[in-house]
Protein backbone atom coordinates (compact mmCIF):
# COMPACT_ATOMS: atom_id res chain seq x y z
CA UNK A 1 0.00 0.00 0.00
CA UNK A 2 1.86 3.33 -0.97
CA UNK A 3 -1.49 5.38 -1.07
CA UNK A 4 -4.14 6.30 0.88
CA UNK A 5 -7.28 8.00 0.82
CA UNK A 6 -9.45 9.49 4.08
CA UNK A 7 -12.63 11.51 4.01
CA UNK A 8 -12.18 13.34 6.86
CA UNK A 9 -15.76 14.52 8.25
CA UNK A 10 -16.46 14.17 11.40
CA UNK A 11 -14.41 13.99 14.73
CA UNK A 12 -13.34 10.34 14.82
CA UNK A 13 -12.03 10.50 10.97
CA UNK A 14 -9.31 12.86 12.43
CA UNK A 15 -8.46 9.65 14.62
CA UNK A 16 -8.62 7.23 11.22
CA UNK A 17 -6.74 10.05 8.92
CA UNK A 18 -3.63 10.33 11.43
CA UNK A 19 -3.91 5.68 11.88
CA UNK A 20 -3.56 5.80 8.03
CA UNK A 21 -0.49 8.11 8.09
CA UNK A 22 0.98 6.17 10.70
CA UNK A 23 0.45 2.77 8.72
CA UNK A 24 1.93 3.91 5.82
CA UNK A 25 4.97 6.00 6.77
CA UNK A 26 5.91 3.09 9.17
CA UNK A 27 6.17 0.61 5.97
CA UNK A 28 8.24 3.33 4.76
CA UNK A 29 11.12 3.21 7.33
CA UNK A 30 10.06 6.61 9.36
CA UNK A 31 11.97 6.28 12.86
CA UNK A 32 9.04 5.92 15.85
CA UNK A 33 9.76 9.69 16.77
CA UNK A 34 9.15 11.17 12.96
CA UNK A 35 5.99 8.64 12.97
CA UNK A 36 4.66 10.54 16.16
CA UNK A 37 5.75 13.46 14.23
CA UNK A 38 3.79 12.62 11.23
CA UNK A 39 0.61 11.59 13.26
CA UNK A 40 0.71 15.23 15.35
CA UNK A 41 0.57 17.25 12.22
CA UNK A 42 -2.22 15.44 10.22
CA UNK A 43 -3.80 15.70 13.39
CA UNK A 44 -3.70 19.35 13.03
CA UNK A 45 -4.73 19.48 9.78
CA UNK A 46 -7.62 16.98 9.85
CA UNK A 47 -8.83 18.99 13.20
CA UNK A 48 -8.72 22.26 11.25
CA UNK A 49 -11.07 20.76 8.29
CA UNK A 50 -13.28 19.20 10.99
CA UNK A 51 -13.71 22.53 12.87
CA UNK A 52 -13.69 25.30 9.71
CA UNK A 53 -14.31 23.64 6.79
CA UNK A 54 -17.64 21.11 7.15
CA UNK A 55 -14.45 18.38 6.14
CA UNK A 56 -12.55 17.28 3.09
CA UNK A 57 -9.92 14.77 2.06
CA UNK A 58 -6.70 13.42 2.79
CA UNK A 59 -4.60 11.97 0.12
CA UNK A 60 -1.26 9.80 1.24
CA UNK A 61 1.41 8.99 -0.94
CA UNK A 62 4.54 6.99 -0.63
CA UNK A 63 7.49 9.41 -2.15
CA UNK A 64 10.50 8.14 -4.04
CA UNK A 65 13.57 10.42 -5.08
CA UNK A 66 16.43 8.37 -6.04
CA UNK A 67 17.32 6.65 -3.30
CA UNK A 68 15.05 9.03 -0.58
CA UNK A 69 11.83 7.93 0.61
CA UNK A 70 8.98 10.13 2.30
CA UNK A 71 5.63 10.75 2.76
CA UNK A 72 3.43 13.50 1.32
CA UNK A 73 0.02 14.28 2.77
CA UNK A 74 -2.65 16.48 0.26
CA UNK A 75 -5.32 17.51 2.72
CA UNK A 76 -8.25 19.34 0.44
CA UNK A 77 -11.33 20.94 1.73
CA UNK A 78 -14.04 23.04 0.05
CA UNK A 79 -14.50 25.27 3.05
CA UNK A 80 -14.98 28.67 3.28
CA UNK A 81 -11.23 29.34 2.51
CA UNK A 82 -8.97 31.22 5.00
CA UNK A 83 -8.93 35.02 4.15
CA UNK A 84 -4.86 36.01 5.58
CA UNK A 85 -2.93 33.38 5.53
CA UNK A 86 0.04 35.13 6.40
CA UNK A 87 -2.20 35.83 9.53
CA UNK A 88 -3.35 32.27 9.87
CA UNK A 89 0.45 30.97 9.98
CA UNK A 90 1.42 32.91 12.63
CA UNK A 91 1.77 31.03 16.45
CA UNK A 92 -1.18 31.92 18.51
CA UNK A 93 -3.91 32.88 15.86
CA UNK A 94 -7.15 31.14 16.01
CA UNK A 95 -10.54 32.11 14.74
CA UNK A 96 -11.51 29.60 17.07
CA UNK A 97 -11.31 29.16 20.88
CA UNK A 98 -8.14 27.29 20.33
CA UNK A 99 -4.48 27.59 20.56
CA UNK A 100 -3.74 29.08 17.13
CA UNK A 101 -0.55 26.33 16.78
CA UNK A 102 -2.72 23.93 14.57
CA UNK A 103 -0.91 25.42 10.74
CA UNK A 104 2.29 26.59 12.41
CA UNK A 105 3.13 23.74 14.27
CA UNK A 106 2.27 21.46 11.62
CA UNK A 107 4.87 23.37 9.72
CA UNK A 108 7.33 22.53 12.10
CA UNK A 109 7.06 19.52 12.74
CA UNK A 110 7.12 18.03 8.42
CA UNK A 111 9.73 19.08 6.17
CA UNK A 112 7.98 20.38 3.69
CA UNK A 113 4.76 22.39 4.05
CA UNK A 114 2.73 24.70 1.67
CA UNK A 115 -1.09 26.07 2.01
CA UNK A 116 -2.95 27.21 -1.00
CA UNK A 117 -6.65 28.80 -0.04
CA UNK A 118 -9.11 30.58 -1.96
CA UNK A 119 -11.53 32.59 0.01
CA UNK A 120 -15.55 30.53 -0.74
CA UNK A 121 -13.49 27.97 -2.77
CA UNK A 122 -11.21 25.69 -0.03
CA UNK A 123 -7.99 25.38 1.35
CA UNK A 124 -5.00 22.83 0.27
CA UNK A 125 -2.43 21.59 2.70
CA UNK A 126 0.60 19.98 0.98
CA UNK A 127 3.11 18.39 3.55
CA UNK A 128 6.14 16.19 3.46
CA UNK A 129 8.49 14.34 5.18
CA UNK A 130 11.84 12.18 3.75
CA UNK A 131 12.91 9.27 5.50
CA UNK A 132 16.21 10.89 7.20
CA UNK A 133 18.78 9.05 5.51
CA UNK B 1 -11.52 4.11 23.97
CA UNK B 2 -13.32 5.41 26.89
CA UNK B 3 -10.63 7.19 29.97
CA UNK B 4 -10.78 4.96 33.52
CA UNK B 5 -10.53 6.76 36.21
CA UNK B 6 -9.27 4.67 39.19
CA UNK B 7 -9.56 5.73 43.14
CA UNK B 8 -6.56 5.43 45.21
CA UNK B 9 -6.40 6.40 48.85
CA UNK B 10 -6.84 10.07 48.00
CA UNK B 11 -6.09 10.48 44.94
CA UNK B 12 -7.59 9.42 41.72
CA UNK B 13 -6.20 7.97 38.65
CA UNK B 14 -7.17 8.53 35.09
CA UNK B 15 -5.55 5.97 32.25
CA UNK B 16 -6.69 7.66 28.94
CA UNK B 17 -6.93 5.24 25.99
CA UNK B 18 -4.93 5.66 22.44
CA UNK B 19 -7.28 8.49 21.58
CA UNK B 20 -9.90 10.69 22.70
CA UNK B 21 -12.85 11.89 20.80
CA UNK B 22 -14.56 15.22 21.86
CA UNK B 23 -17.04 13.41 23.83
CA UNK B 24 -14.47 11.12 25.35
CA UNK B 25 -12.46 14.67 26.39
CA UNK B 26 -16.13 15.82 27.80
CA UNK B 27 -16.75 12.44 29.59
CA UNK B 28 -13.22 12.35 31.26
CA UNK B 29 -13.67 15.73 32.68
CA UNK B 30 -17.30 14.56 33.98
CA UNK B 31 -15.97 11.66 34.97
CA UNK B 32 -13.12 13.25 37.24
CA UNK B 33 -14.90 16.31 38.53
CA UNK B 34 -17.68 14.02 39.77
CA UNK B 35 -15.47 11.62 41.32
CA UNK B 36 -13.08 14.24 43.00
CA UNK B 37 -16.53 15.23 44.62
CA UNK B 38 -17.97 12.21 45.76
CA UNK B 39 -14.55 10.97 47.35
CA UNK B 40 -12.96 14.37 48.35
CA UNK B 41 -10.48 13.16 45.94
CA UNK B 42 -7.54 15.92 47.24
CA UNK B 43 -5.36 14.88 43.71
CA UNK B 44 -5.80 13.13 40.46
CA UNK B 45 -2.96 11.71 38.31
CA UNK B 46 -3.44 11.88 34.59
CA UNK B 47 -1.68 9.24 33.00
CA UNK B 48 -1.60 9.43 29.03
CA UNK B 49 1.45 7.13 28.11
CA UNK B 50 -1.14 5.47 25.78
CA UNK B 51 -2.28 8.26 23.79
CA UNK B 52 -0.50 8.31 20.48
CA UNK B 53 -0.05 12.02 20.31
CA UNK B 54 -0.53 15.01 21.71
CA UNK B 55 -1.62 17.63 19.43
CA UNK B 56 -2.89 20.87 20.41
CA UNK B 57 -6.45 20.47 20.74
CA UNK B 58 -5.59 17.34 23.41
CA UNK B 59 -3.01 19.87 25.39
CA UNK B 60 -5.87 22.27 25.36
CA UNK B 61 -8.26 20.18 26.97
CA UNK B 62 -6.22 18.57 29.52
CA UNK B 63 -4.72 22.23 30.73
CA UNK B 64 -8.64 22.66 31.00
CA UNK B 65 -9.40 19.66 33.34
CA UNK B 66 -6.46 20.27 35.45
CA UNK B 67 -8.05 24.04 35.89
CA UNK B 68 -11.71 22.60 36.95
CA UNK B 69 -9.91 20.27 39.31
CA UNK B 70 -7.52 22.98 40.23
CA UNK B 71 -10.46 25.35 41.24
CA UNK B 72 -11.93 22.04 42.91
CA UNK B 73 -8.81 22.15 45.66
CA UNK B 74 -7.02 18.83 43.49
CA UNK B 75 -3.80 18.98 42.31
CA UNK B 76 -3.30 17.57 39.09
CA UNK B 77 -0.09 16.08 37.48
CA UNK B 78 -0.02 14.59 33.85
CA UNK B 79 2.49 11.35 33.63
CA UNK B 80 3.66 9.37 30.74
CA UNK B 81 4.54 11.89 28.46
CA UNK B 82 7.29 9.75 25.74
CA UNK B 83 10.24 11.59 24.66
CA UNK B 84 8.75 11.18 21.02
CA UNK B 85 5.25 12.80 22.15
CA UNK B 86 7.61 15.56 23.60
CA UNK B 87 9.90 16.68 21.21
CA UNK B 88 6.85 16.81 18.82
CA UNK B 89 5.06 18.74 21.24
CA UNK B 90 7.95 21.18 21.82
CA UNK B 91 7.98 21.61 18.22
CA UNK B 92 4.38 22.46 17.63
CA UNK B 93 5.01 25.02 19.87
CA UNK B 94 2.99 23.42 23.41
CA UNK B 95 3.87 23.62 26.67
CA UNK B 96 1.79 22.19 30.36
CA UNK B 97 1.48 25.36 32.21
CA UNK B 98 -1.29 24.57 34.31
CA UNK B 99 -1.10 20.80 35.06
CA UNK B 100 2.26 19.65 36.58
CA UNK B 101 4.44 17.18 35.13
CA UNK B 102 6.03 14.07 36.49
CA UNK B 103 7.77 10.89 34.66
CA UNK B 104 5.11 8.28 35.33
CA UNK B 105 2.40 6.91 37.58
CA UNK B 106 4.76 6.23 40.52
CA UNK B 107 6.28 9.19 40.22
CA UNK B 108 3.01 11.45 40.12
CA UNK B 109 1.80 9.74 42.92
CA UNK B 110 4.73 10.58 45.34
CA UNK B 111 4.56 14.38 43.17
CA UNK B 112 0.76 14.64 44.25
CA UNK B 113 1.38 13.43 48.16
CA UNK B 114 3.64 16.03 48.26
CA UNK B 115 1.91 18.69 46.79
CA UNK B 116 -0.93 17.87 48.90
CA UNK B 117 1.49 17.71 52.50
CA UNK B 118 2.77 21.74 51.05
CA UNK B 119 -1.02 22.65 50.34
CA UNK B 120 -1.99 20.94 54.14
CA UNK B 121 0.69 20.25 56.30
CA UNK B 122 -1.34 18.28 58.95
CA UNK B 123 -2.89 15.90 56.45
CA UNK B 124 -0.85 12.29 56.31
CA UNK C 1 33.13 17.47 20.22
CA UNK C 2 30.00 15.51 21.52
CA UNK C 3 28.43 16.80 24.75
CA UNK C 4 28.68 14.42 28.05
CA UNK C 5 26.33 13.42 30.31
CA UNK C 6 26.80 12.45 33.80
CA UNK C 7 24.46 11.27 36.48
CA UNK C 8 25.13 13.40 40.05
CA UNK C 9 22.56 12.08 42.25
CA UNK C 10 19.26 12.62 41.54
CA UNK C 11 20.51 14.98 38.73
CA UNK C 12 22.42 14.99 35.05
CA UNK C 13 24.66 16.92 34.15
CA UNK C 14 25.66 18.20 30.88
CA UNK C 15 28.62 19.70 29.61
CA UNK C 16 28.66 20.89 26.42
CA UNK C 17 32.04 21.49 23.67
CA UNK C 18 33.26 24.60 22.26
CA UNK C 19 30.48 24.47 19.45
CA UNK C 20 27.61 21.75 18.24
CA UNK C 21 26.45 20.93 15.10
CA UNK C 22 22.70 19.52 14.42
CA UNK C 23 23.09 16.08 14.89
CA UNK C 24 25.41 16.93 18.62
CA UNK C 25 22.35 19.05 19.50
CA UNK C 26 20.20 15.97 18.50
CA UNK C 27 22.62 13.71 20.06
CA UNK C 28 22.47 15.77 23.22
CA UNK C 29 18.77 15.79 23.41
CA UNK C 30 17.77 11.90 23.05
CA UNK C 31 21.00 11.45 25.37
CA UNK C 32 19.04 13.48 27.89
CA UNK C 33 15.53 12.39 27.39
CA UNK C 34 16.57 8.85 27.53
CA UNK C 35 19.13 8.72 30.92
CA UNK C 36 16.12 10.93 32.61
CA UNK C 37 13.78 8.26 32.04
CA UNK C 38 16.23 5.88 33.13
CA UNK C 39 17.72 7.42 36.69
CA UNK C 40 14.27 8.84 36.77
CA UNK C 41 16.43 11.94 37.20
CA UNK C 42 14.48 14.96 38.99
CA UNK C 43 16.54 17.39 36.70
CA UNK C 44 19.86 18.39 34.45
CA UNK C 45 22.12 20.94 34.44
CA UNK C 46 23.38 22.10 31.11
CA UNK C 47 26.94 23.54 31.68
CA UNK C 48 28.01 26.07 28.56
CA UNK C 49 30.43 27.51 30.01
CA UNK C 50 32.72 25.84 26.95
CA UNK C 51 30.71 27.37 24.29
CA UNK C 52 32.44 29.92 22.20
CA UNK C 53 29.26 31.78 21.31
CA UNK C 54 25.50 31.34 22.00
CA UNK C 55 23.75 32.31 18.88
CA UNK C 56 20.11 32.19 18.01
CA UNK C 57 20.15 28.71 16.97
CA UNK C 58 21.65 27.06 20.18
CA UNK C 59 19.49 29.39 22.34
CA UNK C 60 16.69 27.78 20.42
CA UNK C 61 17.71 24.18 20.57
CA UNK C 62 18.42 24.35 24.22
CA UNK C 63 14.82 26.27 24.91
CA UNK C 64 13.75 23.37 23.37
CA UNK C 65 15.61 20.76 25.26
CA UNK C 66 14.43 22.52 28.65
CA UNK C 67 10.97 22.33 27.60
CA UNK C 68 11.17 18.45 26.52
CA UNK C 69 12.23 17.81 29.91
CA UNK C 70 10.09 19.72 31.35
CA UNK C 71 6.81 17.96 29.94
CA UNK C 72 8.96 14.47 31.53
CA UNK C 73 8.66 16.07 34.97
CA UNK C 74 12.30 17.07 35.09
CA UNK C 75 13.65 20.72 35.61
CA UNK C 76 16.57 22.28 33.91
CA UNK C 77 19.12 25.03 34.85
CA UNK C 78 21.40 26.18 32.45
CA UNK C 79 24.96 27.54 33.68
CA UNK C 80 27.90 28.93 33.11
CA UNK C 81 27.01 31.86 30.75
CA UNK C 82 30.28 34.15 30.40
CA UNK C 83 29.33 38.00 30.85
CA UNK C 84 30.84 38.23 27.32
CA UNK C 85 28.22 35.24 26.13
CA UNK C 86 25.38 37.05 28.14
CA UNK C 87 26.20 40.74 26.49
CA UNK C 88 25.86 39.42 22.91
CA UNK C 89 22.81 37.62 23.68
CA UNK C 90 21.22 40.19 24.83
CA UNK C 91 22.06 42.52 21.62
CA UNK C 92 20.60 39.85 19.55
CA UNK C 93 17.67 39.63 21.46
CA UNK C 94 17.68 37.18 22.90
CA UNK C 95 16.39 35.27 26.51
CA UNK C 96 16.09 31.90 28.21
CA UNK C 97 12.51 32.05 29.76
CA UNK C 98 11.50 28.03 29.68
CA UNK C 99 15.18 27.44 31.63
CA UNK C 100 16.13 28.55 34.54
CA UNK C 101 19.71 29.80 34.47
CA UNK C 102 22.61 30.22 37.36
CA UNK C 103 26.22 31.13 37.97
CA UNK C 104 27.82 27.68 37.59
CA UNK C 105 27.75 24.41 38.09
CA UNK C 106 27.31 24.40 42.04
CA UNK C 107 25.05 27.41 41.97
CA UNK C 108 23.14 25.21 39.16
CA UNK C 109 22.97 22.45 41.08
CA UNK C 110 21.81 24.11 44.35
CA UNK C 111 18.74 25.90 42.40
CA UNK C 112 17.52 22.32 41.31
CA UNK C 113 17.74 20.70 44.76
CA UNK C 114 15.62 23.96 45.74
CA UNK C 115 12.95 23.60 42.85
CA UNK C 116 12.95 19.90 43.93
CA UNK C 117 11.92 20.82 46.87
CA UNK C 118 9.73 22.88 46.51
CA UNK C 119 8.38 20.37 43.90
CA UNK C 120 8.25 17.67 46.64
CA UNK C 121 9.25 19.38 50.27
CA UNK C 122 10.58 16.16 51.83
CA UNK C 123 13.14 15.26 49.27
CA UNK C 124 16.60 16.33 50.59
CA UNK D 1 47.52 37.54 7.96
CA UNK D 2 44.98 40.55 7.45
CA UNK D 3 42.77 38.85 4.94
CA UNK D 4 40.68 35.50 4.98
CA UNK D 5 38.03 33.56 3.03
CA UNK D 6 35.89 31.03 4.21
CA UNK D 7 33.74 28.54 1.87
CA UNK D 8 30.48 28.07 3.82
CA UNK D 9 28.30 24.88 2.86
CA UNK D 10 28.03 22.73 5.39
CA UNK D 11 26.98 23.27 9.11
CA UNK D 12 30.82 22.40 10.29
CA UNK D 13 31.17 25.59 7.97
CA UNK D 14 29.78 27.59 9.95
CA UNK D 15 32.14 26.95 13.22
CA UNK D 16 34.96 27.43 11.05
CA UNK D 17 34.03 30.65 9.67
CA UNK D 18 33.05 31.68 12.96
CA UNK D 19 36.91 30.59 14.07
CA UNK D 20 38.43 32.33 11.03
CA UNK D 21 36.95 35.59 12.12
CA UNK D 22 37.27 34.91 15.89
CA UNK D 23 41.39 34.52 14.80
CA UNK D 24 41.89 37.77 12.88
CA UNK D 25 40.24 39.81 15.12
CA UNK D 26 41.76 39.27 17.71
CA UNK D 27 45.03 39.96 16.14
CA UNK D 28 43.58 42.99 15.30
CA UNK D 29 43.32 44.40 19.16
CA UNK D 30 39.46 43.62 19.43
CA UNK D 31 38.31 42.90 23.07
CA UNK D 32 37.01 39.82 24.21
CA UNK D 33 33.66 40.98 24.66
CA UNK D 34 33.88 42.58 20.81
CA UNK D 35 35.46 38.97 19.76
CA UNK D 36 32.22 36.94 21.01
CA UNK D 37 29.80 39.84 19.41
CA UNK D 38 32.19 39.45 16.38
CA UNK D 39 32.14 35.90 16.50
CA UNK D 40 28.12 35.44 17.38
CA UNK D 41 27.03 37.58 14.02
CA UNK D 42 29.08 35.61 11.56
CA UNK D 43 27.19 32.78 12.98
CA UNK D 44 23.82 33.73 12.29
CA UNK D 45 24.65 35.38 8.80
CA UNK D 46 27.10 32.07 8.38
CA UNK D 47 23.59 29.89 9.43
CA UNK D 48 21.64 31.71 7.34
CA UNK D 49 23.81 31.00 3.72
CA UNK D 50 23.57 27.50 4.75
CA UNK D 51 19.74 27.76 5.72
CA UNK D 52 18.94 29.47 2.50
CA UNK D 53 20.94 29.95 0.22
CA UNK D 54 22.68 26.55 0.05
CA UNK D 55 25.75 28.25 0.98
CA UNK D 56 28.01 30.91 -0.01
CA UNK D 57 31.25 32.40 0.85
CA UNK D 58 32.33 34.48 3.32
CA UNK D 59 35.44 37.40 2.95
CA UNK D 60 37.35 38.50 6.09
CA UNK D 61 39.34 41.87 5.66
CA UNK D 62 41.08 43.92 8.22
CA UNK D 63 40.32 47.64 8.24
CA UNK D 64 42.86 50.62 8.91
CA UNK D 65 41.22 54.08 8.78
CA UNK D 66 43.81 56.47 10.34
CA UNK D 67 44.46 55.14 13.51
CA UNK D 68 41.34 53.24 13.40
CA UNK D 69 41.26 49.40 13.23
CA UNK D 70 38.56 47.07 11.96
CA UNK D 71 37.30 44.30 10.72
CA UNK D 72 34.83 43.49 7.97
CA UNK D 73 33.04 40.81 6.92
CA UNK D 74 31.49 40.52 3.41
CA UNK D 75 29.23 37.35 3.64
CA UNK D 76 27.94 36.59 -0.13
CA UNK D 77 25.40 33.78 -1.58
CA UNK D 78 24.02 32.79 -5.01
CA UNK D 79 21.07 31.55 -3.37
CA UNK D 80 17.43 32.64 -3.67
CA UNK D 81 17.23 36.23 -2.53
CA UNK D 82 15.44 37.79 -0.10
CA UNK D 83 11.78 39.03 -1.42
CA UNK D 84 11.14 41.63 1.24
CA UNK D 85 14.04 42.96 3.17
CA UNK D 86 12.39 45.68 5.53
CA UNK D 87 10.17 42.11 6.93
CA UNK D 88 13.63 39.97 7.03
CA UNK D 89 15.33 42.98 9.16
CA UNK D 90 12.42 42.83 11.61
CA UNK D 91 12.59 40.66 14.97
CA UNK D 92 11.61 37.81 14.74
CA UNK D 93 10.33 37.36 11.11
CA UNK D 94 11.51 33.77 9.91
CA UNK D 95 10.11 32.14 6.89
CA UNK D 96 12.15 28.65 8.77
CA UNK D 97 11.65 27.47 11.82
CA UNK D 98 14.27 29.51 13.45
CA UNK D 99 13.94 32.67 16.11
CA UNK D 100 14.03 35.56 12.84
CA UNK D 101 16.47 37.21 15.15
CA UNK D 102 19.67 36.37 13.12
CA UNK D 103 19.48 39.63 10.45
CA UNK D 104 18.34 42.51 13.27
CA UNK D 105 20.61 40.82 15.82
CA UNK D 106 23.79 40.59 13.87
CA UNK D 107 23.49 44.53 12.87
CA UNK D 108 22.67 44.80 16.60
CA UNK D 109 25.72 43.20 17.14
CA UNK D 110 27.69 45.19 14.94
CA UNK D 111 28.99 48.85 14.01
CA UNK D 112 28.02 48.81 10.72
CA UNK D 113 25.58 46.59 9.18
CA UNK D 114 24.34 46.85 4.98
CA UNK D 115 22.16 43.74 3.36
CA UNK D 116 21.53 43.72 -0.29
CA UNK D 117 19.37 40.85 -2.35
CA UNK D 118 17.91 40.04 -5.45
CA UNK D 119 15.38 37.62 -6.09
CA UNK D 120 17.16 34.71 -7.80
CA UNK D 121 20.76 36.58 -8.32
CA UNK D 122 21.37 36.48 -4.12
CA UNK D 123 22.21 37.80 -1.33
CA UNK D 124 25.59 40.02 0.32
CA UNK D 125 25.72 41.25 4.02
CA UNK D 126 28.35 43.74 4.85
CA UNK D 127 29.26 44.35 8.06
CA UNK D 128 32.27 46.59 10.37
CA UNK D 129 33.18 46.36 13.60
CA UNK D 130 35.72 49.06 14.70
CA UNK D 131 38.26 48.81 17.64
CA UNK D 132 37.36 50.82 20.37
CA UNK D 133 40.18 53.65 20.46
N1 LIG E 1 -9.18 24.19 6.55
C1 LIG E 1 -9.47 25.44 6.97
N2 LIG E 1 -10.49 26.12 6.44
C2 LIG E 1 -10.80 27.38 6.86
N3 LIG E 1 -10.09 28.03 7.80
C3 LIG E 1 -9.03 27.42 8.36
C4 LIG E 1 -8.67 26.09 8.00
N4 LIG E 1 -7.57 25.75 8.70
C5 LIG E 1 -7.28 26.80 9.48
N5 LIG E 1 -8.15 27.82 9.28
C6 LIG E 1 -8.12 29.16 9.91
O1 LIG E 1 -6.80 29.43 10.33
C7 LIG E 1 -6.76 29.70 11.73
C8 LIG E 1 -5.48 29.21 12.34
O2 LIG E 1 -5.41 27.81 12.27
P1 LIG E 1 -4.49 27.00 13.29
O3 LIG E 1 -3.12 27.60 13.27
O4 LIG E 1 -4.60 25.57 12.96
O5 LIG E 1 -5.11 27.33 14.70
P2 LIG E 1 -6.45 26.79 15.40
O6 LIG E 1 -6.85 25.55 14.65
O7 LIG E 1 -6.05 26.55 16.81
O8 LIG E 1 -7.45 27.90 15.28
C9 LIG E 1 -8.01 29.06 12.27
O9 LIG E 1 -8.42 29.65 13.48
C10 LIG E 1 -9.01 29.25 11.13
O10 LIG E 1 -9.54 30.54 11.17
N1 LIG F 1 21.19 34.42 2.81
C1 LIG F 1 19.86 34.39 2.71
N2 LIG F 1 19.26 33.99 1.55
C2 LIG F 1 17.91 33.97 1.43
N3 LIG F 1 17.08 34.32 2.43
C3 LIG F 1 17.60 34.72 3.61
C4 LIG F 1 19.00 34.79 3.81
N4 LIG F 1 19.23 35.24 5.07
C5 LIG F 1 18.02 35.45 5.62
N5 LIG F 1 17.04 35.14 4.75
C6 LIG F 1 15.58 35.30 4.97
O1 LIG F 1 15.36 36.29 5.97
C7 LIG F 1 14.62 35.73 7.04
C8 LIG F 1 15.03 36.36 8.36
O2 LIG F 1 16.36 35.99 8.65
P1 LIG F 1 16.87 36.02 10.15
O3 LIG F 1 16.53 37.35 10.76
O4 LIG F 1 18.31 35.65 10.16
O5 LIG F 1 15.99 34.96 10.91
P2 LIG F 1 16.03 33.34 10.83
O6 LIG F 1 17.37 32.96 10.30
O7 LIG F 1 15.82 32.94 12.25
O8 LIG F 1 14.92 32.94 9.93
C9 LIG F 1 14.86 34.26 6.96
O9 LIG F 1 13.81 33.52 7.56
C10 LIG F 1 14.93 34.04 5.45
O10 LIG F 1 13.65 33.97 4.88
Amino acid sequence: MSADRVVVRHEADIISARQSARGLAATLGFSESDLILIATAISEVARNMVEYAHGGEIALRALQEGSRRGLEIVARDEGPGIADLQLAMQDGYSTGHSLGLGLPGARRLMDEFQIDSRLGAGTTVVMRKWVLG
Amino acid sequence: MTPRVLKQGQFLIASLPDALTDSGWRGLRDLLMEQVGKHRSLGAVIDVSGMEVMDSYATRLLEGIARMLSLRGAACVVVGISPGVAFAMTRLGLRLSTADTALDLDDGLELLSRRVREKRPHVR
